[in-house]
């Protein structure tokens, strides 16, 4: 599947709940026509998971679903996507995510038949190549129990397979704290792009064999961590918003492999790939400040299919425990988005547009989520030749747009900031037409110990 | 300006040397090491080259991260500069110029993979004089401790950042202590807090790395 | 200071941001007049308050404050207040309390002048009287300390005074498990009015003596605990809906009695009282779902001044500590508020309507905050002659809506509550028009020993 | 339809006597003490009535209140008309089936004024055949030793609903121990969880008032 043209045509048609290609889901309904939806993440309080305590994991597991659903119901959610996100241990031990997912879904199916709570589950495991270091992308231990993972887990009554996949990481996390563009280019553009080759073959076959839905990827490890780290003021907040932009192409490889969506919450790239794919993404922003504060809290419900909390262990607050207040925060978001888009499209497109406003001008990562930017950049994407290309053409593009914004005083912005958006320009240039130029100055880089060329099929 | 408050500039600036094109503005002019073997020439004290120049510059560059002045690349690109310089003196230091203040052992534990936060706690100990020795990611109590009885004067610093794998932060300290190991323990992490350093007898906790020099310090007896 | 009519003579003035009578406060901002704050609540976790943990305690506060205000200046609030509610052991020893608020206070200063973060300090003491049964409502050592400790926390620096006081609660509490509505009416049209008319005469003495704002009371523990309870389906929505109504007169009375609001975030009955008074409230909604869950989660924010989270115990989740997940999230809601009132009042009023339609229908305490309902149940109480009066013209105005609406369809309700509108209803019709009768006959009732007349005022 | 049924009918429908008003559509029909009396004329077997007529009907009560057919005030209704029943029945039944099925000793813990939750057990436990004694709210550890010496085998219940009194459950129960007190203790209340009941070695706890009778039961190993 190549995308050479954008599957959204007019900025003014990228909005929530709405996309051109919708998803339809076993248990009654469809993401992407009309309607958001809410996507509950949950995860484990402070404890071991091994043998000793596998018997109280599910049940946390059981609880959590059974709370979460009722909540649901009482609440009249239309529908309710349920992320199980695996934690390291269930990946390693492939079976023991697939009974934690069989759970899941045998209770989504009884909430399903005894109170039409329409559902679907989303499953990813980790990518736990990450282990080693140097790791191992396509060999070893690690890679047959992550898809032997997906494999069972898709046996297990999983609707939508995902990953937060790292190739190329161990370049990029390094790349990132020196605010090195062209190592992180590097990472992005040529091992994390071989990677998800690779990787989304694979899980595509297992989705087919199973037919169940290949969703999505995330560039978590990558422009998350970058988002995380400019929060914490340890790297600027341009840079970050750069990452990002640098890693759509990563994650858009994975629908180029045969992911159909619905795109994983965290990739906040999900805009720019939802108008080139025109595949239904999920988005998180004031609803998961749970699992991590962002500057994009509103801006990002702005283009949102499913709005999710990202994560929240399983601890008690002051009303109940914290998965089930998530929930109900999310469906009463849910809902005013949802009156909005059944009031017709003018209502929409203002409702969009005041989600916009509330943050674009506070900061660079949120800047670029405006229609028109996300139209530029996706468009400069689409009509590179290569992968690698696409990847330069879209950090030009937005390092020209960021510096515009900045002359123009539409965009806040200090002056510790304002001195990296030259370094980050002046870096630029010096990045090489040709990507096996960049691939050989990399054998001689600081990162050059880091990664196994062969593990992502270069020399 | 003398040639030592020159020095203590470039390093703050990060300008490595007069080929280094960062930062833009100082371009093609001289860089640390050209000023440090400058100085050297002109048979300045060594050790008031180290301490009024690279060090006292590497203090200021602290303090304007501290300030929410500097990023971390621009911390790092002044370390690289005094990196440099350094390299110039040792020949020429005599030994407590040298010395480090003391040895830092951190690594993520057992089944976590996280280690930007404790990646970036290493280079603030390095930048604030210590000697770290980095066990990376995913490190069993058993390496911990082969470490710990290598240096046993040496401060032990454990980072994790899942629920998940907080509780392999009690199992590994109480693996040190079953092993007769008293080196001192700080933990960090995004999931980590006071109290629960407290809870698993650690010795100190960091909110972030800027602090854990201090704390280091602490646990040392270096400072209070 | 009586109200015989109307502040807000139209529904449709009646919205977010604006009030007719706007605060002004010393650190730099006005509530009411065009704009939403959040008013971010916080509490401690898990531990015991006494000599030995006085330090920590201290500790705990000092570190919710520096990190809520941080977070409020990295996301450009353009105000913030903050409750500090306290806790039972802080108002028995009034100079805890005022310790506590000290510490608030001056942080809350320090920001303003070092980032400008504009702020004020709402403090709640604890309703101790509560302590004993049967109460003493104006005598005793409890008496004493309450009154102490708002007198304490007033010279502490706080900026507004308010209170969820408990008369009638002693007879309230038992009444509502029974749906017991003549005894309902006796707690909260004669007993809590006039223990209000006593406790707020005092409350705003001490405000004045220290030109502090004497803020507004709120009936949690009335209409909150049905709320809660009829959340949990052990009794009906319809009573909570008729107790919120019943509760609204003897909120009302501390205006009466000289508060000028905002009105305290847990009071739902707030945007009645805001529209025969015309005082900016607070309310909650979504937003304290860490406090507890609701059906008025969207609902409860058209008429909000400002925006709170009710309370949640400081305990770190995924990302940072509940307080600043809260504070996070108060912000980005009122954005949207903020956007749209900035766009003008056809704006601003879609929004409101946009939020009133994602809830009005689900539930009938939903349906009873739709504004021309608030409007006809508002305008019964300023032309009725005498507290008990108001009240029962406010309930059987309201039977009578929920009757219609439910006649006509306009609203979701089961079987099992339908039983109880008619038995409601019927109970109505016993109530005596003179509240005389009921005060006799409350003495030989079941209730007689659960308080004492004497107490307020009656005999 | 046999009169027990009526009984037990009436029971469920919670109409007390003629003259009660409620549920409106039995106004000035027979109700359960009219029923039981005509019985007992009827010379019918009174443990029948009981166990048929009156507990079968405050079972099937339980249950609707479970499938939220029933609110605790409808719940309320069927316990008095249930009352009214057995008051009449009381001079003649034999001793083992006026006996309850056990105590339990209820309370809010010091500094905590919140009592709808406990008071909503106490009724549960009430209508499952139970004896109740409830201590109010703010109760000091004395007050519940005190009563657990007097009643050595009932099962005590603590609520607290305030995270900053949940801990005087702790110190209660320990208090309770340290004056070798061995009366089982449940535990319950907003803020508590089953974790933090283990925590306290408490005995048993249930987040709402319906599971409660379960819990006494299984504590009183009357029930699995
Ligand atoms: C980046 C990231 C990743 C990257 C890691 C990259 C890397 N090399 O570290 C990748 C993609 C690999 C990843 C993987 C996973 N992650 Co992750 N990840 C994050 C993220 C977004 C940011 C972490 C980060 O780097 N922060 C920036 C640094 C600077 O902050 P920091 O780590 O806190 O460190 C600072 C302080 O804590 C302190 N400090 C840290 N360590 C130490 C040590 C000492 C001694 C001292 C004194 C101080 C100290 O100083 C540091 C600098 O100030 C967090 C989100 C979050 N809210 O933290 C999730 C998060 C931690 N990850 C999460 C999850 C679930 C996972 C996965 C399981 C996801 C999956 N299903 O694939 C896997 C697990 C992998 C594994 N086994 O560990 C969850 C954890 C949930 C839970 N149950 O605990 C989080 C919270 C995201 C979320 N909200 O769901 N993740
Ligand atoms: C009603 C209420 C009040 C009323 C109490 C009325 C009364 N007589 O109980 C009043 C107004 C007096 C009140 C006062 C206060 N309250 Co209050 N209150 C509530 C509220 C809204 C509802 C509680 C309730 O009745 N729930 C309904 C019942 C049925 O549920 P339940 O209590 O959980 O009980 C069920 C189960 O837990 C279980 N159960 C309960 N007990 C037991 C015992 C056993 C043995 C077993 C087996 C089971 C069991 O069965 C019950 C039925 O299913 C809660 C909000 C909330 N989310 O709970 C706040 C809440 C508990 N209160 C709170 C606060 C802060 C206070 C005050 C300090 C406020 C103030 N500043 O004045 C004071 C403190 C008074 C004191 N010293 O206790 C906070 C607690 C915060 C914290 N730090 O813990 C809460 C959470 C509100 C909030 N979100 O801020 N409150």
């Amino acid at each position: 599947m190549t995308f050479d043209k954008l599957t959204i045509a007019e900025p003014g048609d990228l909005i929530f709940g709405r996309a051109p290609k919708p998803l339809k889901f076993r248990r009654g309904f469809e993401i992407g026509s009309g309607q958001v939806f809410p996507e509950i993440n949950f995860t484990l309080p402070q404890m071991i998971i091994d043998e000793s305590s596998w018997q109280e994991v599910k049940q946390i597991y059981k609880d959590i679903i059974e709370e979460v659903c009722k909540r649901a119901v009482d609440l009249y959610t239309p529908a309710l996507v349920v992320e199980f996100e695996l934690l390291p241990p269930m990946t390693m031990n492939p079976d023991w995510g697939a009974e934690i997912t069989g759970i899941l879904a045998a209770k989504l199916e009884e909430f399903y038949k005894k109170y039409g709570l329409k559902s679907a589950l989303r499953v990813t495991p980790v990518d736990i190549r990450d282990n080693d270091r140097p790791p191992l992308m396509r060999s070893g231990i690690m890679v047959g129990n992550m898809f032997k993972s997906f494999e069972l887990c898709a046996q297990a009554g999983a609707d939508i397979l995902s990953i937060e996949s790292t190739g190329g990481k161990e370049v990029h996390d390094e790349a990132l704290v020196n605010a090195d563009l062209q190592a992180i280019v590097f990472a992005l553009g040529i091992l994390a792009v071989n990677d998800m080759q690779f990787l989304w073959d694979k899980i595509v076959t297992i989705a087919d064999r199973y037919n169940v839905i290949p969703g999505g990827d995330t560039a978590c490890g990558f422009a998350n961590t970058a988002m995380v780290l400019a929060d914490k003021g340890m790297i600027p907040r341009t840079l970050a918003a750069v990452v990002r932009i640098a890693s759509i192409v990563r994650s858009l490889q994975a629908y180029r492999q045969g992911a159909v969506g619905p795109g994983k919450d965290c990739a906040y790239e999900g805009p720019f790939i939802k108008i080139i794919t025109g595949t239904p993404i999920s988005m998180e922003g004031k609803s998961s400040a749970c699992a991590h504060l962002s500057c994009l809290g509103n801006i990002s419900s702005a283009y949102a299919d499913l709005w999710s909390n990202e994560s929240v262990q399983n601890i008690k607050l002051l009303s109940t425990y914290a998965p089930v207040v998530s929930v109900e925060q999310l469906i009463y978001d849910c809902r005013l988005m949802n009156i909005a888009l059944k009031e017709g499209n003018a209502s929409a497109i203002k409702y969009r547009d005041w989600m916009i406003k509330s943050d674009a001008f506070l900061d660079p990562q949120a800047y670029i989520f405006q229609p028109d930017i996300i139209f530029a950049v996706a468009q400069k994407i689409v009509d590179a030749a290569s992968p690698y290309k696409m990847v330069l053409s879209a950090v030009g593009e937005t390092l020209k747009i960021l510096d515009h914004a900045i002359s123009e005083n539409a965009l806040k912005i200090n002056d510790t900031e304002l001195r990296w958006i030259d370094i980050l320009a002046m870096q630029f240039e010096t990045l090489p037409a040709d990507e096996g130029i960049l691939i050989d100055s990399m054998k001689y880089s600081q990162y050059a110990d880091k990664y196994l060329p062969e593990e992502y099929g270069i020399q | 300006m003398s040639i030592i408050d020159d020095i203590k500039e470039s390093v703050i600036r990060g300008h490595i040397d007069v080929n280094s094109k960062y930062p833009p503005d100082l371009k093609d002019k001289p860089g640390v090491k050209d000023l440090v073997q400058k100085a050297i020439n002109d048979q300045i004290d060594v050790s008031q080259i180290l301490r009024q120049g690279l060090i006292a510059g590497m203090e200021m560059v602290g303090k304007k991260f501290s300030d929410g002045e500097y990023f971390v690349p621009d911390m790092l690109l002044s370390a690289q500069a005094m990196k440099g310089g350094v390299q110039l003196l040792e020949p020429l230091l005599k030994g407590e110029d040298t010395k480090k203040l003391g040895i830092v052992i951190i690594g993520t534990v057992r089944g976590d993979m996280h280690d930007i936060g404790k990646n970036l706690v290493g280079m603030m100990l390095e930048g604030g004089g210590f000697r770290v020795i980095d066990l990376g990611i995913n490190t069993p109590p058993e390496k911990f401790i082969e470490k710990a009885r290598e240096h046993p004067d040496a401060v032990i610093g454990m980072s994790a950042l899942l629920t998940t794998t907080m509780e392999n932060m009690r199992s590994s300290i109480k693996a040190l202590r079953d092993n007769g190991l008293q080196n001192k323990v700080m933990i960090g992490g995004a999931a980590t807090s006071q109290k629960f350093a407290d809870e698993i007898k650690a010795d100190g906790f960091t909110r972030d790395a800027a602090q854990s020099v201090q704390l280091v310090k602490k646990l040392l007896g270096i400072a209070a």
